[in-house]
């Protein structure tokens, strides 16, 4: 443990936002991930939560080259992601691979579940002749609690737990080192998630896999994760043990996002403070200058978090955030005020200020 | 901008489309149980019965003009029905039920072929369009956006004008040549729905080859809009085909019988043997009727709002 | 006397060619002024059919609704479509789970607030608009007279259940349902809103019926949990006593499946078995059986009755015993 | 929305010059043309080979098009071979098209009028007699071949019953012609009675062309009140206790109004296509006749002129339809 | 025709109520008004009705008489012609109709210049004349004379059988001079592909029975109305209304439902059934020939006699004639009808006969023969209302003599004249209506050149026809001239036989009833007046 397995470095995507008269120009960008830096190491798990439109699927995404960071670096495991091409990046993806959030458009309804999870063998010659396949086949379904009748029929077939059970074999299938899921539970019933849950873990133990676990539900993500990363506005603002992030979060946002999760439990409910942010999450198209959070920010201080970004930084060990005054929020000596709400126009496409 | 024009429809039926596909069975449940789908299903499976069988079926003759003595342009007369001859003959003397018999044939050759060159043009269009994306797909789109401005059927009739020899083929290819942009369209519409689905994704993300991900992932998935259109297209290659043949810009020779032309063609004798337009009309109308009443409920069936 | 007394609703739904099918199955609780009930379970137990069918807003064709529905002295089954119409927007109000499907997107918010307003109270268009923009901002829409002219797709998702919320608070309802309100926000926005109707509730006096799968979100704002499955309440008691020991197999499974944020971690989640898809009808047998660990024979011969506890209504052959 | 337009004018200019290209090489590739359509069966090959100089259709095509492109520049597209020989196409066209308009607006209107409230009945009784009838009417109606149905609308309401005129525009009878629609002038004029004649005219010709548009009007309108009516906001509005009316009007009707407003432009395009089919069987001297008969005797400067003419319409018609649906729907505005 | 003929206009039509107004199906709007530049029959339909020319033919005949000219002759050596023209005669417009006139109008045809000398433009003075004033080519018009106001004489610059003909047709209508120069009659413009007329031609001043009162073309309508101040007897009608339908069905369908009174060239088809409702169907007297056209160009077989003549036996005429032609039509032994001069009686007649066909076929080493055959889509002519079925019952013929038959078909102006002209077809249907009773208008147009569309300067006795048929109308004397037509005639048919003349169809124009008055003419509707026509 402790070898970093992906290290990801300043990564970018900006999707650009095309208008014009007769051809499309650019005038401006979505700014769905700005700037990230995070390492995963072997065989932990990292979870990544924030509010919807952060950029969680986007980092995710970015990290396999699913869709093409503008800037910054992948390195997994010792190779630069980035650099590779082709071929070389195909064979590359054996070794990182993704279960998606709605178990049912991740499959292709046109395919049986045998034809599924063999085709990602094939396309790594990982199929060695009829038997050996139709071992790994059974074997697979078994890992994920699948009976092995499952192999004739087709995705719809199945319920949403089964479902997402056999995104989770086609992903082993490959035997890869790293599993990113993008929020694998959230179009799950409670009941059910939690047992796809337990087979995120089992399968963890067993396989000595990797993940990178995305979620907007704090809870679900504090349970598997070791280290979480917290997300707002394409940024990483908060980056800590699991149980510490929880225990002490130092970001303002992270300390809302944790005091908004209810817990079913009227005894913690009816004692809890709680810090409602208000407004809403502006828009990435036109993220707010400075601190992006400052904002919704109670604990806002004038002038600087207007106008400077925070970088993440190490405050305890292993604990990094992304706030110019998280010390003094700690330690109390800021207290938060009033926030005036500002409207955010969720269709609308600003250009953003340096955009030009 | 959300552009609503035909264009925007096209887009909007490859939406729909897309979701649909999962569920082939229960549509074809659906379908079977549709009393919609049963008719217009009989419909076409007589005519294309007929039209196969039809050399057996017809009793003559198609192009011979056996009753040509019966025939006088000068007192107006054409075979009146005779044994034999159950329907009587044309005004050149031709038994006019086999020239129904093997019209089917012409017609649904017409209605075939239109739709499959249509088809085609816009599958391989709509491919590349949708898969290469890019400046393949901006050029691709440029032409389609061109030929989509103008009105299907004088696109069509300015096609079948320019031929120099016309012919039945002729009407074919300018009936096709209409379905191209609008196959392409809706193809790219759905292939473009479907690169950014998850499972296109979860296949790039396994490291499938892009060819395998766009002929297995991308291009099933896609047709239903497609084959919806196909089955409307039918209909309406058949009726722009008989309008084709009543502007004169059909097949000018009428040896092969085509309904459309026959119809085209009696269309001055109305009044006075109105049987002549009555028959190739009717069948034209039943058929095309069919391929519409099958079309729809094959749309309704595949529309995602109507799945449980 | 209760505001709203729900006896024995039962909605069953007949399609042509197909069997019936009970998606409410015999429903019965009590509301009374200023309280808030809570009706949770997973998807597809009756929760939206159990609102639509006291709102009479069930499509009209394909489903046959017993039982009774006494609002106040009025048996809300038994008016008549215009009846309804009269009562629905004024004294029960309702509030969706998808707040930009529920708004149409081509009237104004303005207009959408203010029609309830000229209906139900009489008043002129001037003056609802007067009346909207004090709801706007009572339901902490900022600068809410701009607002008035805007669509709905010109807000942002919490603005658009704030502005719903306002429509159905505006003739200040005396029971408010609201199914799921904030299953399609972000926490952050869900918190805004449940504090928002927390607040309503507690200033007006309405009675609110609550329903959601969350059962953070009950837990939070209930007075009173009815927990359903399969289309029947298979446990009600008060949420302290619910969440202190659920006595119901499904109760406690949920319970047990659900990753606390504020337990230790490390524990591992014990889900129940299967998924709602398993369960079976609830004639002869108990619907939860198949996926229940403490399921006896006898649940699957016999129906459960509802028990009446102490201090909760069960319906189990084999409850959970109570620990410590 | 400004930007839209120019940027949908803009491609309009591209789409005419790049048809204009493809429709002039098409048609001068072709035999015959201008010579034969001047001197007639008369011809001799002497006669065919100076006439062909003297028009300088033996040069390079491309030098033809140059030419042709700087002559429709200046607004002049020649002048008609075979529609009406020796007139100016553009006067041609400027004669016809009044015609043509008057007939499709009726045509439009009479779709639009018969389409949306029984699209909107047959939804409410979905299922019902009145709505399986409608549709099997709808089906049957996009089924006819237009000219086919003219046909016999003619032949039993002129020829048979003989209570409409069965073709033309106007009796011969004494009209001020102010703005070449007839029905127009007869009101500016105060000829009340060339109105009332100009009008009868377009019954016939009318309903034959609205047939289509009516059809696909009235289905759409059908399926849009029924996908209205399952929605969220209609339920909402239902839960405010709303009137009926306000409900059908305010929540379902606007809103099944949006692709049906996209319809009726789409219609209206398509309606200058089936002119051509039904003007011919009316004798109506309208573009869609000067196209089928352009077509028939291969009168080049017509044909190129009505091509791009209805090239041109087609696309304002369908920018004026995306346009007024921004005025129906907001989110559309918007942006 | 020499000597002196005395008109006798406007005494026949006989009684028939005065008033009212004629609405009449026209087959095509007429491009202009101004008959010189007109070549087709819808337009000379109208001008005949506004105008008047020196001679004309007898109503109903092909005989010629004076009109403006009350009397003629023709000088011995047939190069001068004398018009003794009418007293007292005034255009419509007031100008006074005189010799002098006469003259400005025959000066005004002969001095066209730029495009007015286009093919195009004036194509029955460059068909039939020549060239013009510049000389470059040669004219058969020499000068005209206004020898006193009554007398004009017109020289020639060789003898023509058929220039007194001519000056009976449509296009030789005499116009007012005042006019034609008030409106710059002569200023013709190619404007791209075409040409544009000048104002004059929609305001045509003539001495005509009618005057054209409006043109719509919004409408497609054409009113003329009665000239009250006609020199001979005036015209019944008040008015008459062209409507301009270009489709056959339609017009009988406007008929049918009341909205014309009648109209020009019914399908033979619907000839009985409109008897039979009560209309007048009016035949005209055969005046037109269809000819199968044989091509020598391209296919080498049709150079050889035999393979014509078997073609000829191959083709079953009769039953052709008795199933596809209109009543009244006959099978055509030559390619004139009987009421042109030099119609022959003994030509050699080819009866029906496959055997002989397939014999004559195999003795010339051609039992093998493909052909390409070309017919007209899209198109009926008054000799050929059908091309299609009279195409298939050919060639249905000829298939079963063995011969293969590739069947080419193109729009009449899209293609086919073309292709036609150009030689490449191998059999054509064609035909021709005349203009006149002049034979040099029938096989003197069809066989003028050894370069047309019959190629027959492919066989030797080409040059030898061109030769012949330039000889007979240059022969001044008629009896002489007529026997070296019938000898033509005779040799075509039995020596050359550069196509088989198939048969003449008489065109019809029908009536409502009750309508009297109106004289068909084998000359149809470009000789025919609505003068005399009355509503009954
Ligand atoms: N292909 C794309 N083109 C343009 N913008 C995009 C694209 N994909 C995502 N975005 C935008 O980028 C931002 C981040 O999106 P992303 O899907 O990563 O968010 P997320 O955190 O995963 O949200 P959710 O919880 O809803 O899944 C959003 O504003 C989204 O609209
Ligand atoms: N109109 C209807 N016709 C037929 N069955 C219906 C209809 N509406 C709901 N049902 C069925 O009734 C059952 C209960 O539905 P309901 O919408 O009340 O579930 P729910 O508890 O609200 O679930 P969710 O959490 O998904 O909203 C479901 O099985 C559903 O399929
Ligand atoms: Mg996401
Ligand atoms: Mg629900
Ligand atoms: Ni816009």
């Amino acid at each position: 443990m402790s070898e970093p397995l992906v290290s990801v470095e300043d990564v970018k995507v900006h999707f650009p936002i095309k208008r014009g008269v007769v051809l499309d120009r650019t005038i401006g960008y979505v700014y769905a991930v700005d700037g990230v830096s995070l390492t995963i190491q072997r065989g932990e798990t990292y979870g990544l939560v924030g509010e919807s439109g952060c950029g969680k699927s986007t980092l995710g995404r970015g990290m396999l080259r699913l869709v093409e960071p503008t800037g910054g670096r992948v390195v997994f495991d010792g190779t630069d992601l980035s650099a590779l091409r082709g071929e070389n990046l195909r064979r590359m993806r054996r070794r990182m691979q993704m279960v998606f959030q709605d178990p049912l458009s991740s499959l292709d309804p046109r395919q049986s579940v045998e034809s599924i999870l063999v085709e990602g063998m094939r396309a790594h010659e990982l199929d060695k002749g009829r038997e050996e396949t139709g071992k790994q086949l059974r074997e697979l379904l078994s890992a994920v609690g699948l009976p092995s009748t499952a192999l004739r029929k087709y995705p719809h077939e199945f319920s949403g737990g089964q479902r997402q059970r056999i995104g989770i074999a086609r992903a082993l299938a490959v035997k890869p080192d790293l599993i990113i899921a993008d929020e694998p539970v959230s179009a799950l019933d409670v009941s059910v998630q939690a047992q796809v849950v337990n087979l995120l873990e089992d399968l963890q133990e067993q396989f000595g896999l990797t993940y990178l676990v995305i979620a907007h539900d704090l809870a679900v993500v504090r349970h598997i994760s070791d280290r979480v990363g917290v997300m707002y506005l394409g940024g990483l603002v908060e980056e800590a043990g699991s149980d510490e992030l929880y225990a002490e979060p130092l970001h303002p946002y992270t300390k809302a996002l944790l005091s908004a999760v209810p817990v079913p439990d009227p005894l913690v409910e009816d004692r809890r403070e709680r810090i409602l942010l208000t407004g809403d999450l502006p828009s990435p198209a036109a993220p707010p200058t400075g601190c992006r959070f400052h904002t919704r920010c109670p604990w806002r201080q004038a002038e600087r978090c207007d106008t400077e970004r925070p970088v993440l930084r190490e405050i305890l060990g292993g604990h990094r955030v992304a706030c110019h005054f998280a010390e003094e929020i700690r330690d109390g000596k800021i207290r938060p005020h009033e926030v005036e709400p500002v409207l955010v126009h969720p269709d609308e496409v600003l250009i953003a200020p340096d955009a030009g | 901008m959300t552009i609503t024009s035909r264009k925007a429809r096209i887009d909007k039926l490859a939406e729909n489309g897309d979701a649909g596909v999962s569920l082939v069975a229960s549509a074809w449940r659906r379908l079977r149980r549709s009393p919609v789908f049963l008719v217009g299903a009989a419909i076409i499976v007589a005519f294309v019965l007929i039209a196969l069988l039809s050399p057996l079926l017809a009793p003559h003759d198609p192009s011979a003009t056996l009753l040509l003595d019966q025939v006088s342009k000068a007192q107006n007369k054409i075979p009146d029905p005779q044994p034999g001859y159950p329907l009587g003959g044309d005004d050149q003397g031709r038994d006019f039920l086999s020239r129904l018999l093997i019209g089917s044939q012409q017609t649904l050759m017409v209605g075939v072929l239109a739709t499959l060159f249509g088809l085609a043009g816009g599958l391989v269009l709509g491919t590349l369009a949708g898969a290469l994306s890019g400046w393949v797909d901006t050029v691709v789109m440029r032409i389609v956006d061109v030929m989509l401005s103008i009105p299907s059927i004088l696109l069509a009739v300015s096609i079948a004008a320019l031929f120099v020899h016309p012919n039945q083929y002729t009407v074919i290819v300018a009936v096709a040549i209409v379905q191209i942009p609008v196959f392409a369209r809706l193809l790219r519409g759905s292939m473009l729905a479907q690169r950014a689905s998850d499972h296109v994704l979860a296949a790039r993300a396994l490291g499938v080859k892009p060819g395998a991900i766009v002929f297995r992932h991308m291009l099933p998935n896609s047709l239903s809009p497609v084959i919806v259109q196909a089955t409307i297209v039918l209909a309406t290659s058949i009726i722009d085909a008989a309008a084709l043949s009543f502007l004169g810009l059909g097949n000018p020779d009428d040896s092969v019988p085509e309904w459309g032309s026959m119809l085209g063609r009696s269309q001055g004798l109305l009044d006075s043997h109105p049987e002549l337009s009555f028959w190739p009309a009717c069948c034209i109308i039943v058929v095309a009727l069919g391929f519409t009443l099958c079309g729809e409920s094959l749309r309704d069936a595949l529309d995602p709002k109507n799945r449980r | 006397m209760a505001l709203l007394e729900v006896r024995d609703l039962t909605v069953q739904f007949r399609r042509r060619g197909e069997e019936p099918f009970t998606a409410v199955d015999g429903v019965s609780f009590d509301v009374d002024p200023g309280q808030t009930i809570g009706l949770v379970g997973e998807s597809g137990c009756g929760k939206s059919v159990t609102s639509l069918a006291i709102m009479g807003l069930l499509p009209r064709k394909g489903n046959q609704v017993t039982g009774s529905v006494r609002f106040e002295d009025t048996e809300l089954l038994s008016l008549s479509q215009s009846q309804m119409r009269d009562r629905r927007g004024r004294d029960l109000g309702m509030v969706f789970q998808d707040p930009l499907s529920s708004l149409n997107p081509v009237v104004s918010i303005g207009l959408q607030v203010t029609e309830v307003l000229e209906r139900h109270r009489g008043m002129a268009r001037k003056a609802a608009m007067v009346e909207a923009t004090e709801l706007l901002d009572k339901v902490g829409i900022p600068d809410p007279g701009r607002r008035l002219s805007e669509y709905p797709h010109q807000l942002s998702g919490g603005m658009r259940q704030r502005a719903l919320i306002a429509m159905a608070l505006a003739c200040r309802p005396r029971l408010l349902i609201a199914d799921e309100p904030t299953t399609a926000l972000d926490v952050t926005i869900q918190a805004q809103i449940l504090a928002l109707l927390k607040e309503l509730v507690t200033d007006t006096g309405t009675a609110l019926i609550m329903i959601t799968h969350d059962l953070g979100v009950v837990a939070g704002l209930c007075d009173e949990v009815n927990v359903l499955y399969g289309g029947r309440v298979v446990e009600r008691a008060a949420r302290h006593e619910l969440f202190a020991e659920p006595r119901h197999p499904y109760t406690h499974g949920l319970l047990a499946s659900i990753p606390r944020l504020d337990a230790p971690r490390g524990e591992k989640l014990v889900p129940i078995k299967g998924s709602v898809a398993d369960n079976i009808p609830w004639d002869g047998a108990c619907a939860f059986a198949p996926r229940c660990p403490n399921a006896l024979d006898t649940c699957t011969q016999v129906t459960p009755e509802q028990e009446s506890l102490a201090n909760r209504l069960l319906r189990c052959h084999n409850p959970v015993e109570v620990t410590a | 929305m400004l930007r839209y337009t120019v940027r949908r004018l803009g491609q309009l200019v591209l789409v005419v010059l790049v048809l204009s290209l493809l429709i002039f090489a098409w048609l001068h590739s072709l035999p015959g043309g201008p010579v034969s359509a001047l001197l007639g069966e008369r011809a001799t090959p002497e006669s065919t080979r100076a006439l062909t100089i003297q028009l300088g259709l033996d040069q390079p095509i491309f030098v033809q098009y140059w030419k042709f492109l700087l002559r429709a520049l200046s607004g002049d597209f020649g002048v008609s071979l075979g529609v009406q020989p020796g007139a100016s196409v553009v006067d041609v066209f400027l004669t016809r098209f009044p015609a043509t308009i008057e007939l499709s607006v009726c045509a439009i209107i009479l779709a639009i009028v018969f389409g949306i409230p029984l699209g909107y009945l047959a939804a409410r009784r979905r299922g019902g007699w009145f709505d399986n009838l409608s549709i099997g009417a709808s089906l049957i109606g996009v089924a006819v071949p237009v000219f086919f149905l003219a046909f016999l609308l003619k032949y039993i309401f002129a020829v048979k019953l003989g209570i409409l005129p069965s073709l033309g525009r106007q009796d011969a009878i004494d009209a001020t012609r102010v703005t070449g629609f007839f029905v127009l002038d007869g009101l500016l004029t105060q000829e009340w009675d060339a109105s009332l004649n100009a009008l009868k005219h377009l019954i016939l010709p009318s309903i034959a062309l609205a047939t289509i548009p009516f059809a696909v009007i009235f289905r759409i309108t059908r399926a849009a009140v029924l996908d209205v009516q399952d929605e969220d906001y209609v339920r909402t509005a239902e839960s405010k206790g709303l009137t009926t009316r306000v409900i059908r009007a305010r929540h379902v009707l606007r809103n099944a109004m949006l692709p049906v407003v996209t319809t009726i432009g789409l219609q209206t395009g398509a309606l200058l296509a089936g002119a051509v089919l039904t003007e011919g069987v009316f004798n109506f001297p309208g573009v869609g006749d000067a196209l089928a008969t352009g077509f028939r005797q291969h009168d080049y400067p017509m044909l190129e002129m009505l091509v791009l003419v209805a090239a041109i319409v087609y696309v304002l018609v369908n920018l004026l339809v995306d346009l007024s649906y921004a005025l129906i729907d907001p989110r559309v505005r918007a942006k | 025709l020499t000597g002196c003929a005395q008109s006798q206009r406007g005494d026949q039509g006989g009684g028939g109520k005065t008033g009212g107004t004629l609405n009449f199906g026209l087959e095509g709007q007429p491009k202009l008004f101004d008959p010189f530049y007109a070549n087709e029959g819808a337009t000379f339909t109208v001008t005949h009705q506004i105008f008047n020319n020196l001679v004309t033919f007898k109503p109903g005949t092909t005989e010629l008489t004076g009109d403006l000219a009350s009397s003629y002759e023709t000088a011995a050596d047939g190069l001068s012609y004398t018009f003794h023209l009418r007293a007292g005669v005034k255009f419509t417009d007031g100008t006074t109709f005189d010799a002098d006139a006469v003259c400005k109008n025959f000066t005004r045809w002969y001095n066209q210049t730029g495009a007015g000398q286009s093919e195009a433009v004036s194509q029955y003075w460059v068909d039939n004349v020549g060239g013009f004033a510049d000389g470059k080519d040669p004219s058969l018009y020499k000068g005209c004379q206004a020898k006193d106001t009554s007398t004009a004489v017109v020289s020639v610059t060789k003898t023509s059988s058929q220039f007194l003909d001519l000056l009976a047709e449509a296009p030789f209508a005499i116009q007012s001079p005042t006019a034609m120069d008030k409106g710059k009659a002569n200023e013709v413009k190619q404007q791209g592909d075409s040409f544009t007329f000048p104002d004059y031609s929609n305001a045509p001043v003539g001495t005509g029975p009618f005057k054209l009162a409006k043109n719509d073309v919004a409408n497609k309508t054409i009113e003329l109305v009665r000239n009250e101040d006609y020199w001979g007897e005036k015209a019944k009608l008040d008015k008459i209304i062209f409507k301009v339908i270009g489709d056959e069905t339609v017009r009988k369908q406007e008929l049918q439902s009341g909205g014309i009174d009648g109209y020009n060239l019914p399908s033979p088809a619907d000839w009985s059934a409109l008897e039979t409702a009560g209309y007048q169907v009016l035949k005209r007297p055969v005046f037109n020939v269809l000819y199968l056209g044989v091509g020598q160009k391209n296919n080498a077989s049709l150079r050889d006699l035999k393979v014509r003549q078997a073609l000829a036996y191959a083709i079953n005429r009769d039953q052709l004639v008795k199933t596809q032609l209109p009543a009244g039509a006959k099978v055509a032994t030559q390619f004139q009808p009987e009421n042109v001069d030099g119609y022959a009686k003994d030509v050699q007649a080819y009866n029906y006969d496959l055997a002989r066909a397939k014999q004559l076929l195999n003795e010339a080493g051609a039992s093998k023969l493909s052909v390409n055959f070309y017919w007209p889509s899209e198109v009926t002519r008054p000799y050929m209302p059908n091309p299609q079925n009279i195409y298939t019952a050919i060639a249905n013929d000829l298939k079963a003599a063995g011969i293969t038959v590739n069947a080419i078909t193109k729009p009449w102006n899209g293609g086919y004249l073309t292709d036609v002209d150009q030689g490449k077809a191998d059999l054509f249907l064609l035909g021709w209506t005349g203009d006149i009773p002049a034979p040099a208008n029938w096989t003197g147009t069809f066989f003028a050149s050894t370069t047309n569309r019959f190629g027959i300067g492919n066989s030797p006795w080409g040059q030898q026809l061109v030769d012949s048929l330039k000889a007979a109308d240059a022969e001044p004397d008629t009896a002489k001239r007529t026997a070296d037509y019938q000898d033509i005639n005779k040799k075509l048919m039995s020596d050359y036989l550069p196509g088989v003349p198939l048969s003449h169809s008489p065109p019809a124009i029908v009536f409502k009833k009750g309508i009297t008055g109106f004289v068909p003419s084998p000359m149809t509707s470009s000789e025919e007046s609505y003068a005399s026509v009355s509503l009954g």
